[in-house]
C-alpha cells in the first residue's frame, strides 16, 4: 500500500494545473442543456459509485442516469468491504460514500481526490456545519470526536492532509447528516430519561443495548460514563490510553454485572431490539427510532443535556479519475453535483436525513414536508415516506424539533480514535469478558 | 426388513419429527411474516395477513427492496457458471486421483486447507494478491475464481465417493472390448458416474448461491443475492426479507423438483427405448 | 481335518434338553401352515407345514425365489411370520425375538463384524451377556477350536479367507448353544474344493454336536450329501420332504424330479414318470421301452459318463452309464441309437 | 486422443492441473500473504511493509488469545456433542428404522429445504422466534408455564449454541449415515442373534463401525465452529467474543497485520486438530468404501 501512496504522490503533483483548468472550465457551466457532441460522447461512459443502504438506492440511480445521458452503476456495500474496496482497490470505484468513522483512513493514502470548490455549484448554499465550522448562528461546535470541519479541507490539492481552515479542496462534498441520541420505550421505561447518565442507572439494568463498534458504541459509552460521573475525559473523541483502560475497565465491571442486554451492529439489530421490548433504552439512529414507531410501537428520540452525537456522510471522488479519462472526470463531477441538487436530497429528506444544501430541498419539498421534516412545525397532513408509507399523522411534530434544535447542540461527532488500534485491542478484551 | 415395529421405532420417530419442527421454526416464521400486514413488522404479532411485501418486491424502487432482482440474476448467472466449472474441474481432478501420482497429496491437502480456511480471509488474501498484481475483480475471473476455492474441495469429495466406489471391471471390460480411453470415459465412466457429477453441479451452485465471504472482495461492481441482502440489512428493513426467503425458498423447491423430474423422465425414455429396442 | 483326540465336543454343549419324555418333543423345529406376504403382495412363502426331527440335518432345497432362505429367516425371527406357527423345542416362538428362540443364524456373506478379530467376533454373544473377558475369550477359544480357527484368533475378519471367515462365524453362532443352528447358503462363496471340504466339516461338527442344522443351498449335490431331511420347495410350497434317499429315488413330481437331477421326466400313455438317469441305457432293452435316438452330447464325469440324446421328435433324454461301460462300446456323436428303460425303473410321478 | 500414449502420471497431473492452480493462486499464496503481513507493522487501514513481530507479541501475551479459545472450545465441545448425539440418532433412524426408500429421501429432502432460504434470513428469522416477544415465548406464556418472558433465549450463549446445532446437525448426520448405510444389514441381524439387545447392537457393533463417519463430520463441526464469526455475533447480540470474531473485529477496524497473525493462528490449531483426526481415518479410503 505503500506503492500506491507514492504513486499516488507523483501523479497529484502532476495533475495539479490540468485538473485546476479543467475544474474552472466545468465549474461555470450549466448543468442542463449541454452541446450535443458532449452528450453524445458521454453516453458510453459508466459511473461505479459505491455507497451504504443509505446512498445507493436503484429509484435513485434510475432518475440519475435519465437526468444525466451517462450511467450511473451504484452498489451498495456494507461498511467494511466498502472501506476496503477504497483502500486496496480504488481504481474500481469513481464515486464513494463514507462516514465520520472512516475519515482518518484516507489521510495519507492519495486515494481521493482532491475536489475544488469551484467545481460544485453549491458550496455556498452548505450549511455553515460543513463550510465553516460553526452552527447556523455562527457558534462553534464541539471538537470532540471527527466533527465535520476536521475533515472537510484538504490542505493542498496532494490530498494527504486535512485542514481545519477553509482551503480550495474539498475532501468530499457532504451528503447527509444528522445527530443521534438515545432513544427509549416510553411505555416500559421505570423513569424519564433526561441525561445520558441514565445509560449506566441500575434501573436499566439488563435491558440496554450499546453499538458494537469503537466509532459510536465507545464516543456513546464515554458520554454516558461521563455523565454518570463515573468518568471524565480530555477528549471523548480522541481519549488517551489511561482513558481507554479505565473506560473498558469499567464496560467489561458492567457487563460482568449484567447491564447489557445485546450489542447492535446494523440498523435492523437496533430496530428489533427496542421494538421487540429487548431493550428499553440504547443509542440508535434516528430513522431506527421512526422505524419502530412506525410498528405502532412507542419509541422516543430524546433530547439530552449532554447533547446528541453527530454524524454525516460525504462523497468523494476517487484520486485516479485526475489522471485517466477527462470526459469521465467530467461526467463524475456532474455526477455529484447532481446528488445534492434535489431529486436524492429531497429522497433522502423524506426518510429523516438532513441535506447540506436545505435551502435547495426548501424550494423543492412541499411546504408540509419540508415543515415537518426540516422546521419542527407540525404536519399539516400526513406525512408519507419516498415508499407512499404513512410515516407520521396530521398534526405531529419530529421530536427533536427543527434542524437547528437538532443539530444545535452536538456533543460529540462519530470518531477514529488516533489510539484506534490500542482502543480496538480493549473493545476485543470487552467483547470476550 | 418384515420384523414388527418396536417401541424404539416410535420414540425415533419422535425425535425426528421434534427435529424437523426445531429445523423449520425460524423458516416458519420467514414463510409467515412474509404475510405480515401492511403495518405490520419484522417480529410478531402478525398485523393482519396480507401479500403486500410481496407485491412491494415487485414494484421498482420499493422500500427495503434495493437491487434485490438484480443481485438474485447475478447470483443465478454466477452460480451456474461456478457450478459448471466446479463439474468440470472437479471431474478433471477426481479422474486424476484414480491413479496415485507424485504430488497427489499437495493437491488433496491443498483442498482440506481450502476447505478450512475461514471464507474472509481467503476473499481477503485474494484481492490483496490481485491489488498486488494491480489487476481489477471482476466477477468472472476473480469472483468466479474465489467461490471455486469454496465448491471444489467438496466436488473432490464427491468425486472420491463416487469413483471409489465404481467397479474397476467395468473399465477393463471397455479396454478389453477395444475402447481408447476417451471411449472409456465417454461410454462406460461417464454414465456410470453421471449421478455423482450432476452431484457436483448441485454442490456448485449451492455453494455459490449461498457464498459471500470469499466473493465479496472480488466480485467487483455488482452485489450478489447475499452481499445485496446483508447491505439491505443494514437499513431499515421491513418484511420483504422474508418475502425474499419465501420466494427464493419456492424458486430453488421448484428447480429442484424440474431437475429430478427432468431426469426421472430421461430415464424413462431411455427404459422405454431400450425396451422398444427389445421388442 | 485332524481333531484333537481329548476334545469332546459334546461338552460345548453342556445344557442339553433332557432326554425326551413324550411324543411332542420328539422336533427340534415345526412349522405349522406358515405363510409370508409382503405388503398384502403375493405370497413368498404359502401354508408351509414341516417338521423336523430332532438332531436332524434338514437342507432347504429349491431355485431361487421358491422361498427357501424366507423360510430361514422366518425361523430365526429376522422376518416377521404374516400367518401359522414356529414351534421350536414344542415351543411356540413366532413372535420371539430372534435372540430368544434358540435359533442361530449364519449369513451367506458370514457377517463377521469387521470391527472385531476372530476372538472377539466368536465371543460376541458373551460379552453381551456381561461374561468377564478372560472367561469369554477362553470359552471363544474353545469353539474356535472346535471349528479350527484357534491358530488365527487374533485375526480381524479382513485378514482372513473366505472359508476362515466361515468357520468364524460357525463359532461364533454355536457359541451361543443353539438348538437349532440355520445357515444360509453357507457354502456358495467358496471355491469347490473348499465346499467340499467345508461340507464335510460342517457335518461332523453337527453330529458332534448333536442338534439340528437347516441348512439353505440351491445344490441338490450339497443337499443329498448332507441331509437326513430334503425339503424341496418352489413358488413358496413345500414339493417334498423326506430322506436323501427318497427324494432321489421317489420324487414326488415332475419339479422335484427335474430338480434334483440326474432323471429323466417322460411322458409315459399320458402320464409323467421319472427313471433315474444311471437306470437307463443307449442299448435295446428287452421288455423294455426302446426309442430310437441320436448321441447329441457326451459329457465324461470320470466314473459316470452322461450321455444327452434326441429322439425324432427333437425330445431331450439323458443316460448315465458307468466308465467302464462306456469304453467298452463308446458311442460318438450322432450315432443313431437306441435309448431305453425298463419299466420297474419308472417311478410315477403326482400330476 | 493423446492421453492413450500418455503416461498414466502425466495424465494425472494434467486432470489435476486445473484444480492445483485454483488452490494454488487463490488459497496458498493469498495465505502465504497473510502470512507475511502478519509480520508487519500498520497504520490507519494500511499495511507497513516492515518487519515488525508485535502482532506476535501480543497475540501471545494477551489474555484475550486465553478468553477467545475458552469460548470457542467450549462452543465447539457444546456443538459437537449435541449434534453428534442428535445426528446419530437421526442417521439411525433413517436408515436403520426407516424401510422405504421413498420416505428416507422425502425425509432428507425435508431436512435439506430450510437451508436453501439465503443465510442471512435465516439468520434474522430466529428473532420473531426466540425474542422476548417471540413464537416460543408466546407458546410458553400461553400455556401458562411461565409468567414473564425468558430473556436468555435470545442473545445468550444458548442461543449460539442452538443456532449452531440447527444448522450444524445435519452436517454431523450426513457422514454418519453414510457409514451406517454401508453396514450390512445382516451384521446387525447376527449381533440381534447373538442376543444384543438395540442397545448394545449400537454400542457394541454400530458405534465401532461409523467411527470414520463420526471423524468426518466433527471435522465439519470443527471447520465451521472455528471459523465462524457472523453467527456467533449475530446470536450472541455481539457479546461474545471467539478468536474469528475477533479476527472479524480487526478486519473490520482494518487492522490486518494482527488479523493475519490471529488467523495464522487459527490456520494452524485448526489445521492441527483435523490433521490429528485425519491420523485415525484415511478420508479418501472412507469415502470411497
Amino acid at each position: 500500500m505503500s506503492e500506491q501512496e507514492s504513486k499516488g504522490l507523483s501523479r497529484r503533483s502532476f495533475m495539479k494545473g490540468a485538473a485546476a483548468t479543467a475544474g474552472a472550465a466545468l465549474g461555470s457551466g450549466v448543468i442542463t442543456g449541454f452541446p450535443t457532441y458532449w452528450a453524445q460522447a458521454s453516453k458510453d461512459i459508466t459511473i461505479t459509485h459505491v455507497g451504504s443502504i443509505y446512498t445507493t438506492n436503484p429509484t435513485v440511480a434510475e432518475q440519475a442516469n435519465k437526468d444525466l445521458g451517462f450511467t450511473i452503476q451504484m452498489q451498495t456495500l456494507d461498511n467494511t468491504t466498502l472501506i476496503n474496496r477504497l483502500l486496496t482497490q480504488p481504481e474500481t470505484v469513481d464515486v464513494a460514500d463514507f462516514g465520520n468513522t472512516s475519515m482518518g483512513y484516507f489521510k495519507n493514502k492519495g486515494i481521493l481526490m482532491a475536489i475544488p470548490v469551484s467545481e460544485y455549484k453549491y458550496w455556498d448554499q452548505t450549511v455553515p456545519l460543513f463550510t465553516q465550522g460553526t452552527y447556523a448562528d455562527g457558534k462553534p461546535y464541539s471538537m470532540q470526536g471527527y466533527a465535520p470541519i476536521k475533515s472537510q479541507y484538504w490542505a493542498d490539492a496532494s490530498a494527504q492532509e486535512y485542514s481545519t481552515a477553509p482551503t480550495d479542496w474539498l475532501v468530499g462534498i457532504p451528503v447527509m447528516y444528522n445527530a443521534d441520541t438515545l432513544g427509549v420505550r416510553p411505555d416500559l421505561v421505570p423513569h424519564k430519561v433526561e441525561s445520558w447518565g441514565d445509560f449506566f442507572n441500575s434501573d436499566f439494568a439488563g435491558k440496554v443495548a450499546l453499538q458494537d463498534g469503537v466509532n459510536v458504541g465507545v464516543p456513546d459509552a464515554a458520554v454516558a460514563l461521563e455523565a454518570a460521573g463515573l468518568m471524565t475525559y480530555v477528549d471523548k473523541g480522541n481519549m488517551t490510553r489511561e482513558e481507554i483502560d479505565k473506560t473498558i475497565d469499567l464496560l467489561i465491571e458492567l457487563k460482568r454485572a449484567g447491564h447489557f442486554r445485546s450489542f447492535w451492529t446494523n440498523f435492523d439489530q437496533s430496530v428489533q431490539l427496542m421494538a421487540s421490548g429487548e431493550v428499553i433504552l440504547q443509542s440508535m439512529f434516528a430513522p431506527a427510532a421512526t422505524e419502530v414507531r412506525t410498528r405502532g410501537i412507542a419509541c422516543q428520540y430524546l433530547p439530552l443535556k449532554e447533547g446528541s452525537r453527530g454524524w454525516y456522510i460525504f462523497q468523494s471522488a476517487m484520486a485516479h479519475l485526475d489522471s485517466g479519462d477527462k470526459l469521465r472526470r467530467d461526467c463524475v463531477m456532474e455526477y455529484m453535483n447532481w446528488c445534492n441538487s434535489g431529486f436524492n436530497g429531497v429522497y433522502f429528506s423524506r426518510q429523516g436525513f438532513y441535506s447540506s444544501v436545505p435551502d435547495l430541498m426548501k424550494a423543492q419539498m412541499s411546504e408540509n414536508d419540508y415543515g415537518y421534516w426540516y422546521e419542527g412545525k407540525p404536519a399539516t397532513a400526513d406525512i408519507i415516506d419516498p415508499f407512499g408509507k404513512v410515516m407520521e399523522k396530521a398534526g405531529a411534530v419530529r421530536d427533536g424539533g427543527s434542524l437547528w434544535d437538532r443539530m444545535g447542540n452536538v456533543g460529540i461527532w462519530n470518531t477514529l480514535m488516533d489510539e484506534d488500534r490500542y482502543l480496538v485491542r480493549r473493545w476485543q478484551d470487552f467483547m470476550a469478558a | 426388513m418384515g420384523t414388527k415395529r418396536t417401541t424404539s421405532f416410535y420414540v425415533l420417530s419422535f425425535v425426528f419429527a421434534a427435529f424437523l419442527i426445531f429445523l423449520y421454526g425460524p423458516m416458519f416464521c420467514v414463510y409467515l411474516l412474509s404475510f405480515q400486514g401492511p403495518e405490520g413488522g419484522m417480529s410478531f404479532p402478525m398485523r393482519g395477513f396480507s401479500t403486500v411485501w410481496f407485491e412491494t418486491l415487485f414494484t421498482a424502487g420499493g422500500r427495503g427492496v434495493g437491487d434485490i432482482h438484480n443481485s438474485f440474476i447475478r447470483s443465478l448467472r454466477l452460480g451456474a457458471i461456478v457450478a459448471l466449472l466446479t463439474m468440470l474441474i472437479g471431474l478433471a481432478v477426481g479422474m486424476s486421483f484414480r491413479r496415485r501420482y507424485p504430488g497427489g497429496n499437495f493437491v488433496f491437502y491443498s483442498a482440506i486447507v481450502s476447505m478450512i480456511v475461514p471464507g474472509i480471509f481467503v476473499g481477503f488474501g485474494i484481492s490483496l494478491t490481485l491489488n498486488m498484481l494491480g489487476m481489477r475483480p471482476q466477477w468472472w475471473y476473480s469472483g468466479i475464481g474465489a467461490q471455486l476455492t469454496w465448491s471444489l474441495p467438496f466436488a473432490m469429495l464427491i468425486m472420491f465417493i463416487i469413483l471409489g466406489r465404481m467397479d474397476k471391471s467395468y473399465e477393463e471390460a471397455a479396454t478389453d472390448l477395444g475402447a481408447n480411453s476417451f471411449q472409456r470415459f465417454q461410454y462406460v465412466i461417464l454414465p456410470l458416474i453421471l449421478p455423482g457429477v450432476i452431484g457436483m453441479f448441485m454442490a456448485g451452485f449451492t455453494s455459490s448461491y449461498e457464498e459471500a465471504a470469499r466473493a465479496g472482495l472480488n466480485i467487483g461492481t455488482g452485489n450478489t443475492m447475499p452481499m445485496e441482502l446483508t447491505g439491505l440489512l443494514g437499513a431499515a428493513t421491513t418484511p420483504v426479507m422474508f418475502a425474499v426467503g419465501t420466494l427464493t425458498t419456492l424458486f430453488m423447491f421448484t428447480m429442484v423438483i424440474v431437475t429430478l423430474l427432468a431426469s426421472w423422465s430421461l430415464a424413462k425414455r431411455r427404459q422405454l427405448r431400450l425396451t422398444a429396442h427389445h421388442a | 481335518m485332524k481333531i484333537d483326540t481329548d476334545f469332546n465336543a459334546k461338552n460345548l454343549m453342556p445344557e442339553a434338553e433332557p432326554p425326551v419324555e413324550d411324543g411332542a418333543t420328539k422336533y427340534d423345529v415345526e412349522l405349522v401352515a406358515v405363510s409370508k406376504s409382503y405388503d398384502g403382495g403375493a405370497k413368498a412363502v404359502d401354508t408351509i407345514s414341516l417338521r423336523i426331527p430332532k438332531a436332524s440335518y434338514c437342507c432347504l432345497l429349491g431355485p431361487s425365489g421358491c422361498g427357501k432362505t424366507t423360510t430361514l429367516r422366518m425361523l430365526a425371527g429376522h422376518e416377521s411370520v404374516t400367518d401359522g406357527d414356529v414351534l421350536i423345542h414344542n415351543r411356540n416362538v413366532t413372535d420371539g425375538a430372534p435372540s430368544a428362540r434358540g435359533t442361530s443364524m449364519m449369513f451367506q456373506s458370514y457377517a463377521l463384524f469387521p470391527h472385531l478379530s476372530a476372538l472377539d467376533n466368536a465371543a460376541f454373544s458373551l460379552k453381551i451377556k456381561g461374561v468377564k473377558k478372560a472367561e469369554r475369550h477362553a470359552k471363544a477359544m474353545e469353539f474356535l477350536k472346535l471349528v479350527q480357527m484357534d491358530h488365527l484368533a487374533h485375526r480381524m475378519p479382513a485378514q482372513l479367507s473366505g472359508g476362515q471367515q466361515q468357520r468364524v462365524a460357525l463359532a461364533r453362532s454355536l457359541i451361543t448353544r443353539p438348538k437349532v443352528l440355520l445357515l444360509d447358503e453357507p457354502l456358495s462363496a467358496l471355491d469347490p474344493f473348499l465346499r467340499v471340504l467345508m461340507r464335510t466339516e460342517l457335518k461332523r461338527i453337527q453330529t458332534e454336536l448333536g442338534i439340528t442344522f437347516v441348512h439353505v443351498t440351491h445344490s441338490q449335490e450339497e443337499a443329498l450329501a448332507l441331509s437326513d431331511l430334503v425339503v424341496v420347495m418352489s413358488d413358496g410350497q413345500i414339493m417334498q420332504a423326506g430322506s436323501a434317499r427318497d427324494v432321489f429315488e421317489k420324487p414326488s413330481n415332475a419339479f422335484v424330479a427335474k430338480f434334483i437331477g440326474g432323471h429323466n421326466v417322460i411322458d409315459v400313455e399320458g402320464r409323467k414318470v421319472s427313471v433315474r438317469a444311471d437306470k437307463c441305457r443307449i442299448v435295446q432293452s428287452v421288455g423294455g421301452t426302446n426309442i430310437p435316438a441320436e448321441v447329441t452330447n457326451i459329457e465324461y464325469q470320470g466314473p459316470m459318463v452322461r450321455i444327452l440324446v434326441k429322439d425324432s421328435d427333437g425330445k431331450e433324454y439323458h443316460a448315465q452309464i458307468s466308465d467302464s461301460r462306456f469304453f467298452a462300446d463308446p458311442p460318438v456323436i450322432g450315432e443313431k441309437v437306441t435309448f431305453s428303460w425298463m419299466p420297474e425303473d419308472e417311478w410315477r410321478l403326482a400330476a | 486422443m493423446s492421453s492413450m500414449t500418455m503416461s498414466p502420471r502425466i495424465a494425472s497431473w494434467l486432470q489435476a492441473t486445473p484444480f492445483t492452480l485454483i488452490m494454488t493462486c487463490l488459497v496458498m499464496v493469498p495465505l502465504a500473504i497473510i502470512l507475511a503481513v502478519s509480520f508487519m507493522d500498520y497504520g490507519f487501514a494500511e499495511i507497513i511493509p516492515e518487519f515488525y513481530l508485535g502482532n506476535w507479541t501480543d497475540l501471545f501475551r494477551s489474555s484475550l488469545t486465553v478468553d477467545t479459545y475458552a469460548t470457542v472450545f467450549r462452543q465447539l465441545a457444546m456443538v459437537w456433542s449435541i449434534t453428534l448425539v442428535l445426528g446419530f440418532t437421526i442417521s439411525y433412524y433413517l436408515v436403520f428404522h426407516v424401510r422405504s426408500n421413498m420416505w428416507r429421501a422425502i425425509f432428507l429432502a425435508a431436512c435439506a429445504i430450510p437451508f436453501w432460504t439465503s443465510g442471512p434470513i435465516r439468520m434474522i428469522s430466529w428473532v420473531p422466534l426466540l425474542g422476548r416477544e417471540g413464537l416460543v415465548n408466546q407458546a410458553l406464556f400461553g400455556m401458562g408455564l411461565i409468567d414473564q418472558p425468558i430473556s436468555w433465549l435470545l442473545y445468550s450463549e444458548f442461543s449460539v449454541i442452538l443456532v449452531y446445532v440447527n444448522m450444524l446437525t445435519m452436517a454431523m448426520a450426513g457422514p454418519i449415515a453414510n457409514s451406517m448405510a454401508k453396514i450390512s444389514p445382516s451384521i446387525i441381524q447376527a449381533a440381534r442373534d447373538q442376543g444384543a439387545s438395540e442397545w448394545q447392537v449400537i454400542q457394541e457393533v454400530i458405534i465401532p463401525l461409523i467411527k470414520p463417519g463420526i471423524v468426518v463430520g466433527t471435522i465439519f463441526i470443527i471447520t465451521a465452529v472455528m471459523g465462524d464469526g457472523f453467527l456467533v455475533r449475530a446470536m450472541s447480540g455481539n457479546q461474545m467474543n471467539t478468536p474469528a470474531v475477533a479476527i472479524m473485529n480487526e478486519i473490520n477496524a482494518f487492522q490486518f497485520p494482527p488479523a493475519a497473525a490471529k488467523s495464522v493462528v487459527l490456520l494452524v490449531i485448526v489445521l492441527g486438530m483435523v490433521g490429528l483426526l485425519l491420523r485415525f481415518v484415511d478420508i479418501r479410503k472412507e469415502l470411497a468404501r
